[in-house]
């Protein structure tokens, strides 16, 4: 180049001055700079190349990092700090209907299989439903059953006790007690053996526990 | 000739004090600005001032503007009319019987104004002469906007699992005497029926053609399979699975299943 | 928070792994953080505070400066290499000396009304000059004040200090001075007490020697 000698009148500023401006640079441009521009817009006589490698060394272990991007330079996150640039935001949302039904049926018919939710419930589970609890980590598949065709089990974890404040399984109120909680309909069905006479409304669930 | 001199003297005179007063009204932010302005030919700090020479300087500022026949605004006359009244207050002996503050009071109170004045006019300079954002130093030139991850968590009481398991129960025990459930299909079993078929579908082809055999035939049966299906396909364009159109108004229902492209 | 307890069991992480936790997230934005969000982003038991010490001093003399606005804390480029950076500056609109003179006064005043502002001045301070400032970001309508007609005041923004290069707003030049010099009180004109009900908030009275 014709201006070279000219240039070299001209003292270069020392490395570290030239560290601390590419720091600059790199740190308030928006794009990756290539060795080029870094040259173009530091004083004449700069190295760049040699001052990136002291930049670089610098940042070694800290918690941004000079990276090397096709054949230019930026300060990028350190990748094991991505974490720190999320935010998570959590959003609540109630079980749906399908969802809920699902999981009182586990609860207090356990252990119970999904025909006997089906059955219970009056519709077919979605398999969604069930992944759902099970992802919630509120239900749980349990042993087979020794019946035909050996269909899994659901039952409820300890999560779910823990979720819900209860003991175990059994410290669910039965119909009776819900009723007197004002839980059900106290309306008696019509020509029906009106439920929670008494003691004969969770005739079969004990040994639906009593088995585990 | 003396007299000639004089006179030229003085018209020199008069007009390096016009130029000197007079630059341009427009320029000056109202009548403390000029009075700050006048108060700096004195030379003193501004709380020494004399406010009955800036008083007398102002008056000329502003008889030289109406020769000049510059209108002055009215604050700038009010000001004027305002000094005039302060001279007389500082030069005639005090009237025991006037109400109100003395004219040294006033003048000391316009002393401190213009140096508050003048104190904020350097620290306005002061203030613009730092080192500024954007100027002399720079944010990141690369920022990156911290990602949202939802997260959704799902709640229940125990009061809601409990209503359901009543709800259940009531409706279990009344069931006999509410539903035939034979005529009855939900949205979930025709969901499970049809999602498993999405993968077979071809072209366009009526939804009644994806009923269930034995739906068809009796009326009520067919309804209910007709209106899960149909609620159940909707899930499933919802979803991006298929696609549903209909001619017109009553013309056959179709789906087909969406093409890759753009989904 | 119920959680506090269980958090605390978590050991924090060392402090220089917090300061590159914060060095990254510093890094990674252009606006000022606060402590508040910081603490919120890094693991619980963090102490960004005594994290901000030590990174603050490690960039002490480098390219880029570790800099308090107000409760925040930003990376911003060290203002000597200003001179490298003419391809990012972004040419602002120039102030009029009305709205210098009025962000001065809000400044070393605040919160400061508008008949205040008026009353330095001697002018009536025009609509335009205040919105463009508000406009900028540097100034930002206070709480009202607690005098006859309630008028609002104007205080200077975070903005503000940090375009400025300040970290409170008791950093600004000569403050302290001005402030023994009596010249940041408010001091009503003598016998216009009357009108202004003794607190010098004549408001709709840019003329304060009109009325003698």
């Amino acid at each position: 180049m014709a201006d070279r000698d000219e240039q070299s009148l001209f003292e270069a500023p020392p490395i570290a001055e030239q560290e601390r401006m590419i720091e600059a640079i790199l740190f308030a441009t928006s794009e990756p700079v290539t060795l080029q521009d870094l040259a173009g817009r530091m004083p004449h006589g700069s190295d760049p190349a040699e001052a990136l490698v002291h930049l670089r060394r610098r940042y070694e272990g800290r918690g941004v990092q000079v990276v090397r991007v096709g054949d230019a330079w930026a300060i990028r996150t350190a990748a094991d700090l991505g974490f720190l640039m999320r935010k998570e935001v959590v959003e609540t949302r109630k079980l749906s209907r399908a969802a809920i039904e699902t999981l009182a049926i586990v609860a207090y018919h356990q252990p119970a299989t999904r025909a006997e939710i089906e059955e219970i419930r009056g519709v077919s589970v979605s398999r969604g439903t069930l992944d759902q609890l099970i992802e919630l980590g509120w239900v749980k598949i349990g042993r087979r059953k020794m019946s035909p065709g050996r269909p899994v089990t659901f039952v409820v974890t300890p999560e779910f006790l823990d979720h819900f404040g209860l003991e175990t399984a059994r410290d669910l109120p039965g119909l009776k007690e819900l009723r007197a909680a004002g839980l059900l309909d106290s309306r008696p069905p019509p020509g029906l053996i009106p439920i929670g006479d008494g003691d004969g409304d969770n005739e079969d669930q004990p040994d639906m526990f009593g088995d585990e | 000739m003396s007299g000639d001199f004089e006179e030229i003297g003085q018209s020199v005179g008069d007009r390096l004090a016009a130029e000197a007063l007079i630059v341009d009204v427009g320029a000056y932010e109202g009548p403390l600005d000029v009075l700050l302005m006048l108060s700096r030919t004195q030379k003193v700090d501004l709380r020494q001032i004399s406010i009955l020479a800036l008083a007398e300087q102002y008056l000329t500022f502003v008889e030289q503007a109406k020769e000049l026949r510059i209108e002055l605004a009215a604050d700038y006359l009010v000001m004027a009319a305002w000094l005039a009244y302060l001279k007389s207050r500082l030069l005639l002996p005090p009237d025991p019987s006037e109400e109100g503050p003395s004219g040294e009071e006033l003048a000391a109170h316009l002393q401190f104004q213009l140096a508050r004045l003048e104190a904020m006019r350097e620290s306005a300079a002061k203030l613009m002469g730092r080192d500024q954002k954007g100027r002399d130093f720079f944010a990141r030139g690369l920022s990156l906007d911290v990602e949202r991850v939802r997260r959704v968590t799902y709640t229940a009481t125990l009061l809601d699992l409990m209503q359901a398991y009543a709800r259940i129960r009531t409706r279990d025990d009344f069931r006999p005497f509410v539903f035939d459930r034979d005529a009855v299909m939900s949205m979930e079993q025709a969901l499970d029926r049809l999602r498993p078929l999405i993968g077979h579908m071809g072209d366009w082809a009526d939804l009644s053609s994806y009923l269930p055999t034995g739906w068809g035939e009796d009326p009520a049966r067919r309804r209910a399979a007709t209106a899960a299906t149909f609620a159940a396909s909707l899930e499933l364009a919802k979803e991006g699975h298929i696609d549903i159109r209909q001619s017109e108004t009553f013309a056959p229902i179709q789906i087909r299943r969406k093409t890759r492209d753009n989904g």
